[in-house]
């Protein structure tokens, strides 16, 4: 399901101006802190009304300023996880779950209310007021509202910001399988590098009111230029497939007819899955290493050679054969381009490290 | 207690009971509308509207029985029409009801719309973002956040009830089992020489009834804080 | 020099009138406070800096006397009224003969506080004295004073009323039915006293003006017997 | 205004006004203790305080009245105190006042109540951190926030002031000049047959004040609403 | 100066007893959402009084319960920047910010407004009420609220978690500022690695309301097991010296007699700073590879391997000439381990690109 939105809004001192369209899939909504994130999505839940608007989901026309159309948000059948959380004061952890839940058109059921508390730890509180909540389960809490509402599209504005890694990873394949098994688009604001990296099928960059920067996660991520990330996180997307586990707890997958080594990964056999590798996270070698601990050692030429800042370099390089190539990103010191001499059509070797393909930057198929 | 007083003035305390109460429960649902209608609609003459709420604030309760009488007397178009249909409310308890209503009034809608006015609109937002209607956010948004206030509006309204007389003996007048409510058989226990003896007796009643309610309300008002605050 | 006269207030049109009159003559100012008999007389047992009381009734002017707060021999009844039956100026010609629970049906009878208020129990006395309270009693609608009672009639509340002759006199939307016999209630009577406490000549000079030609004529006008010295 | 209404109406206006404000502005730093303590203190006896001061609602206003008449009269001990210290208030414009401020009092401490108890202590905490003294905290946080409460309450409290008859006739008498506020003068008229006009027209001069100062207050809640709002 | 905390306190279903000696610097307080980190600070600005509670700052005791004292709030002069910001809804950015500074008996100046505000990015919102800021914005406020108090002690949790990396990495330095130049003591809340390993002098890990582990930065970012980042965060921390700046942009620093290439540190020659080597950026050879793009390549013995998780493992390393030698930390994965035949004593080379100590993760002087 196409998401398409257009908005122009004026408050005093900020102007609005935002189109783009988002595939089907998690689109990241990317930009500085007051650059309109909020205000787009505000719009798109029909809590704010733009002076101007066009937002259409998969065919379905929720506003349309120019015909007067104006879904309110109660028919719009989102689940809006708040940046500010918004619990319900005078009910219960329960009843703030319930609310969405018993309005929706099919409810969600007991099994899977009980695995949405289960996923966020809410177990034990129930019974519990929102007063007497911890800043990271209050949001906890503002996530399983959303989730339990049933609904058609998820707005997701900094769900995971107060929560540490360890519950981050456990909510984190939650929204993937939303995203894959029930795909409702997502519209998901995040600082964070990895959810970005691991979740979003596109990205949206925007700045001061404006959208800067619009594409598949593979590109924005690829481009230091672009992405919103900072140039550590720059990468390559690959698109790879599982080809086996073994036995030693690595998992063995094929991108562009090139073996990898990562992680066992939660995939089936023969599963697509989509592979960040940072840029930070490649070294290059003239000749082949020999008895080192990085299990992938990748032959590859060298296309482009592209200054970042005053001290580094990003290197695009084709790896694997011709036909089924992958474009895999290396960002080294000014100084090892000169000493290594690297340049277009260089032939040399990408060494990655397994563990670099973090479990957490793992996994998605299409 | 039927013994302390007797039966003329006990029946003047259950009567005060009667017309407390259903002037309070009656002109709850108005004064929320009201309430509602002031803190967040916009429309021309609001501020009439509010000018009328308070008119029994500001006028002496004497003239508002007498505008009361004027309006609805059996003779007067409207008064008339209502006797017709068996709902006219002079000389009738009804009438009592509705003077200390009106009276109470303002109180009620102030109370109400002050909470109304402290309830924080973006969590009515997020209940709509859930798919409730407005009629549903108000009941299970709204309406539980303001209950504080509409129970310090019902106690306002109530312990007005109680207390009223000028508007009530002008409009209804005095008839005892009828319309004798406790301030009235108190004043007229005033009038005569060492009639204060029985005034003090109804005094106390009906000090004890509204501090009875009082009490009850503050506990509510408790149970409901502590509700928020998490249990 | 101020003379502050705590006055029924029935007898405030009246007293006005003749304040001013007073005023022209003397050079005096006369403060009129009007308010009910039982309201003034406490005011004036609790110390109220009145220096003429004109009560409605000649209970509070007892109770007041009671507590020795007036001047000796200043006392005496001034004013004297009737009580009379009152309707619409429209309404069926009715007398005190009549079954009067009869005419009013469903409707209510105006009265004054029948207990409370010197114009109701001086009513009720009269209907009993005349037979016809225990089927009336019932249908009584008292008011807070005469003037209440009067305004129900007025407005067509209720059918008829029982008030002062002074009161319905002045009344447009009412008119006078019947009179009732002086003897079939006690005497209607104003008492006026010198309060003691504060020496003013000018207070003596309104209380002896009060029993003047001048005054008297006011007084008559306004529908009020004058009680000879 | 004076023209149409007479010298004596006149005067009655301007001691209404004087008597309103006068009663408004010296109940408010007292109702805003007293809602300050029923609504944040713990203390034995609180619900007799609470009680105390829904007194003047429960009460007929001539129960209120004659029960300021017993304390403060010149006679009485405490009034005659206070007559000694030249503050007598007995039949003076400023019994006048106190009546009206006490009949108005409990509608002040409620409003303010409820806005007291809507402020969000984590701001108090948050300037506590910031060095604010209990005092300043107060005076920089809680304030400007019940403002909209207080100002509910002063209109409640003038409007109330402004319609008062039943204490104030049965305290202070009604003396021309002294006492005799609008309701008190309008009162008077209905007393007489043919004073209804007079009435009327005190009436209609006691609700265009009374509606002057409801918008101004309005006016300025707006005002208050747009500073939080943000500008 | 030191803090001292020991606190015991009983909500409803959950307990508190925490004790814990912080050292002079900047105490990050790590645990996972709903462990009790927000109740902790909250007891040492004295908004939340517990059962028992003893705090002292420096010599200087804030609480005591066993003897009846309990400074209020006020008189602690602390900076505490809420995890839910708290601005005060009635008064404008400014004022909100020269609350605090209005009361600080050394009112921060002109100058030093200007500079929080500038670093901030509040200028154009001064006027702003908070009702009309972004999210981020609001956060941002608070802090400077905070910082221009001029407090005694810093209390910040989670403070930069609704801000995106470039505003984070503007306002680190300010932190660190804090804590070096005015020795202020800072205890501060954070799910995030970045800002931990840069700013944290020691680390104080809480779980379900108790102290689970408790040193220095170093030793607990150095033990995976201890981290509460994460395997993928765990590293060493290399106590260095700037020697050198170069032309094409790369810093030289010394780490126990071993030469590190880093990009350029914002520091003096001769400076101390602190380098954050995370285990999972370093790779090892039996060989020294040559023609690669990994400026570091440093020799080094195995002191200890110890298995991570089922596929990986942490390889400790001794570097540098004994006697002032550094602890390095290397990730890799059980194959490696085998492959490599990685034991005790084994000599081999670490390889660290220069690219991978990043500028957000260097810098910090003792
Ligand atoms: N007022 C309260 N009453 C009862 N329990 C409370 C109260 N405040 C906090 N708690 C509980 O105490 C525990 C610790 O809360 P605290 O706010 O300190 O957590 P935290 O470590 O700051 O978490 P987070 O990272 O989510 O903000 C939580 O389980 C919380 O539910
Ligand atoms: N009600 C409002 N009135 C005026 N300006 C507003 C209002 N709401 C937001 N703004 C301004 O609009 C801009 C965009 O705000 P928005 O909340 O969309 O930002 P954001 O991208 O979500 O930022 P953050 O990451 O900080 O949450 C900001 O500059 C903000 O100050
Ligand atoms: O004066 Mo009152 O207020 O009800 O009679
Ligand atoms: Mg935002
Ligand atoms: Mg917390």
């Amino acid at each position: 399901m196409t998401v398409s939105v257009d908005l122009r809004h004026r408050f005093e001192g900020f102007t609005l101006a935002a189109r783009f369209e988002a595939p089907a899939g998690l689109t990241a909504l990317f930009g500085r802190s007051g650059s309109g994130k909020s205000t787009v999505v505000n719009a798109v839940a029909g809590l704010l009304r733009p002076d101007h608007a066009r937002i259409e989901i998969g065919g379905r026309v929720l506003a349309d300023t120019e015909r007067g159309l104006w879904l309110p948000p109660e028919k719009r059948r989102i689940g809006y996880i708040f940046q500010d959380a918004r619990l319900f004061p005078h009910m219960s952890v329960r009843q703030n779950l319930d609310y969405g839940r018993k309005l929706a058109p099919v409810p969600p059921g007991r099994a899977e209310f009980d695995r949405v508390v289960g996923m966020l730890g809410l177990e034990g509180l129930l019974a519990r007021r929102p007063a007497r909540l911890s800043g990271g389960e209050t949001s906890r809490v503002a996530i399983g509202r959303a989730l339990l509402a049933g609904p058609e599209m998820i707005l997701a504005d900094e769900p995971l910001a107060a929560l540490d890694e360890a519950r981050k990873a456990e909510i984190l394949p939650y929204f993937e399988r939303l995203r894959d098994e029930l795909s409702i688009p997502i519209l998901y604001v995040s600082h964070a590098a990895g959810e970005v990296a691991r979740l979003a099928t596109s990205v949206v960059a925007i700045e001061a009111g404006r959208v800067s920067g619009q594409g598949s996660a593979a590109q924005i991520l690829g481009d230091p230029g672009l992405t919103p990330l900072g140039a550590r996180e720059a990468g390559a997307m690959l698109e790879a497939r599982v080809v086996a586990h073994h036995a030693d707890g690595l998992s063995e997958v094929q991108a562009g007819g090139q073996v990898l080594w990562v992680p066992r990964v939660d995939r089936p056999e023969g599963a697509a899955l989509r592979v960040h590798v940072r840029a930070q996270d490649v070294m290059l070698a003239l000749v082949r290493p020999e008895g080192i601990s990085a299990l992938n050692v990748i032959p590859a030429v060298v296309r482009d050679v592209r200054p970042v800042g005053a001290d580094g370099a990003l290197v695009q390089l084709g790896a694997g054969m011709a036909g089924a190539q992958s474009t895999l990103l290396a960002r080294v010191t000014a100084r090892s381009v000169s000493a290594l001499g690297l340049r277009s059509g260089l032939e040399l070797f990408a060494v990655l490290k397994a563990v670099s393909v973090a479990r957490d930057q793992a996994a998605r198929p299409d | 207690m039927e013994g302390w007083l007797g039966p003329e003035l006990w029946q003047a305390v259950r009567l005060s009971i009667r017309v407390s109460a259903w002037a309070t429960v009656v002109a709850m649902p108005l004064a929320l509308l009201t309430a509602w209608a002031l803190a967040r609609w916009a429309f021309p003459g609001k501020q009439i509207v509010n000018g009328i709420v308070h008119l029994p604030l500001i006028l002496p309760p004497v003239v508002t029985g007498y505008l009361l009488l004027v309006v609805l007397s059996p003779r007067a178009p409207v008064g008339g029409f209502l006797a017709d249909l068996g709902m006219g409310f002079a000389f009738r308890w009804t009438g009592a009801a509705l003077a200390a209503g009106i009276m109470g009034f303002p109180l009620m809608v102030r109370a109400i719309r002050l909470s109304l006015e402290a309830v924080d609109p973006r969590l009515e937002a997020a209940a709509a973002t859930l798919g409730a209607s407005r009629m549903r956010r108000f009941a299970t948004i709204t309406l539980p956040l303001i209950l504080p206030g509409m129970l310090a509006g019902a106690v306002l309204g109530f312990a007005k009830a109680m207390g009223e007389f000028g508007a009530t003996i002008t409009f209804v007048s005095n008839i005892p089992g009828e319309t004798q409510t406790m301030p009235l058989a108190i004043y007229a226990f005033l009038q005569v020489p060492g009639g204060e003896d029985a005034a003090l007796r109804l005094v106390i009643v009906s000090v004890v009834i509204a501090m009875g309610a009082l009490l009850v309300s503050e506990w509510i008002a408790r149970a409901l804080a502590r509700r928020v605050a998490g249990a | 020099e101020t003379v502050t006269v705590f006055a029924a207030s029935s007898l405030k049109t009246a007293l006005e009138e003749i304040a001013a009159g007073f005023g022209a003559e003397t050079g005096d100012q006369v403060r009129l406070s009007f308010a009910g008999s039982s309201a003034m007389a406490r005011q004036i047992m609790a110390g109220a800096p009145a220096d003429l009381f004109l009560s409605a009734n000649p209970g509070w002017m007892d109770a007041v006397e009671a507590e020795g707060l007036l001047v000796a021999g200043t006392r005496r009844d001034l004013l004297g009224n009737a009580l009379v039956l009152i309707g619409a100026p429209d309404g069926p010609e009715v007398g005190l003969g009549d079954d009067l629970a009869a005419v009013l049906g469903d409707d209510r009878l105006a009265m004054a506080l029948v207990e409370a208020v010197p114009a109701g129990i001086y009513g009720e006395a009269a209907l009993e004295a005349l037979g016809q309270w225990e089927a009336l009693a019932p249908r009584v609608a008292q008011a807070e004073n005469v003037r209440a009672a009067l305004a129900l009639v007025a407005t067509g509340a209720a059918p008829l009323g029982i008030v002062y002759r002074s009161d319905a006199q002045a009344e447009p939307r009412v008119r006078v039915l019947d009179t009732f016999a002086a003897d079939t209630h006690p005497p209607i009577t104003y008492p006026v006293a010198r309060i003691a406490g504060r020496e003013t000549p000018a207070a003596d000079a309104f209380l002896a003006y009060l029993g003047g030609e001048a005054a008297r004529a006011v007084f008559t006008r306004h529908g009020f017997d004058v009680i000879g010295e």
